[in-house]
């Protein structure tokens, strides 16, 4: 039985952060154009839509001790799939209202292909494995959002080829 | 043996706390499950549907089958709804 | 104040910048971000990469008369195919160093899904469509960067099927 | 009829200007280039390989096969590297 060869050690180091405060996203963009071999910087922000226009506040829950870990995880999955020169993830939790950001993820590359394809993986990993949970206050009360069929399966088409 | 259970988001909600330390003779996490469900009425409420519950132990995803092994802490909670 | 009457396709007016000076990737965005119905933000950001290490500048030439409006056009083919809320197409021309924003493409829509398709979609457009041309300074003088045939490959996957 | 021809990028650089009226009886864009070629070595030298020239009518990307029509602006340029 041979031996898989090892795959290269990402060389990239994940910016992973979870945090109440809002982030700046020209900063986090500005961090990952770092480097003289980075072409591409993709970013992508999630923000609190207001669907039926009557929410009020948005409360975000997650696990302390497993969220950044899960998130780590991701990323470093993502750096190993395609070739990055950096990779972010932000994530808030706490209370948020309508149009606050929730989050984002960056990635930063030679070429366009890899950095558009990982934050999307990044974006498809994140709302399924990471471990966070929104509850919307409306006016006719609380409840918690349920996690659609679509973003499960949205996983699908990341085990079903190879990455290039 | 000693675990520390978490829950969150409905289940911490239906349970009525977020944390407690457990004594169980559980060899999976779905047995744990059972012994949890078998305690009062709030935990088989909160545990009706597994279908809707996922887990961690020691804060990795793992499915319900999962050996206990020496895990120290277990959590509960919906799918989760980041990004 | 309640109106759960769901809006139809909102028309959206392509923000078009072609200029020599830098730009703001978080204003930018921050604009992208406005209205109740955006939840997602993608943007693709283009650097001046020093492939081979001795690059000194990258004057980019384009075509006044044309320009504004190639732009334009791509930005209402993603927005005629996606449901978007927003689009921004940034392209800077003139004298560029190593490390310099070239240019950048915004998209904002309800789904992840559709700001990133659309995103990578105006890149792909932009790439052979848009009337730009790079030329770079080395050491060993200066030279017209070759157009890549996957980037005019890259244009049959809008054609092959439907954007959804 | 005349119509303002511009050059971009190497084909400016070959030609060694960046616009001029011309006045021409060409049908198409390939007419118009024969008669280009014709004039002098340079434009021979800048329109050699049509493959590497693109071709806008008013400022719209058109095959070379493209009648003229009335149309007052011809621009040559070589493939396009924005992005």
């Amino acid at each position: 039985m041979s031996n898989p060869s090892p795959s290269p050690a990402p060389q990239v180091s994940p910016r992973i952060v979870v945090t109440e405060a809002d982030f700046d996203l020209g900063a986090e963009a500005a961090r990952l154009e770092a480097g003289s071999d980075t072409g591409a910087v993709v970013t992508f922000t999630g923000r609190v839509r207001d669907v039926s226009g009557g929410l009020r506040r948005m409360t975000i829950e997650h696990y302390p001790g497993m969220t950044e870990k899960a998130l780590r995880t991701i990323a470093e999955e993502a750096a190993e799939r395609w070739p990055l020169s950096g990779v972010t993830i932000v994530h808030r939790h706490g209370a948020l209202s309508p149009g606050d950001r929730i989050m984002m993820v960056g990635t930063a590359s030679r070429h366009r292909d890899a950095a558009f394809a990982a934050a999307s993986f990044l974006m498809d990993y994140l709302k399924s494995r990471a471990p966070f949970w929104k509850k919307e206050e409306t006016a006719d009360g609380m409840g918690w959002v349920a996690a659609r069929e679509a973003d499960e399966a949205a996983l699908d088409r990341w085990r079903d080829r190879d990455a290039d | 043996m000693k675990v520390r259970v978490l829950y969150f988001a409905w289940l911490r909600e239906r349970i009525g706390l977020g944390r407690e330390e457990v004594e169980t003779s559980a060899e999976t996490v779905a047995d744990l499950v059972e012994e949890l469900r078998a305690r009062e009425e709030r935990y088989a409420a909160a545990f009706a549907d597994m279908g809707a519950v996922r887990c961690a132990l020691d804060q990795e995803l793992v499915p319900l089958e999962t050996s206990l092994g020496d895990a120290r802490e277990v959590a509960f909670f919906p799918p989760m709804t980041g990004g």
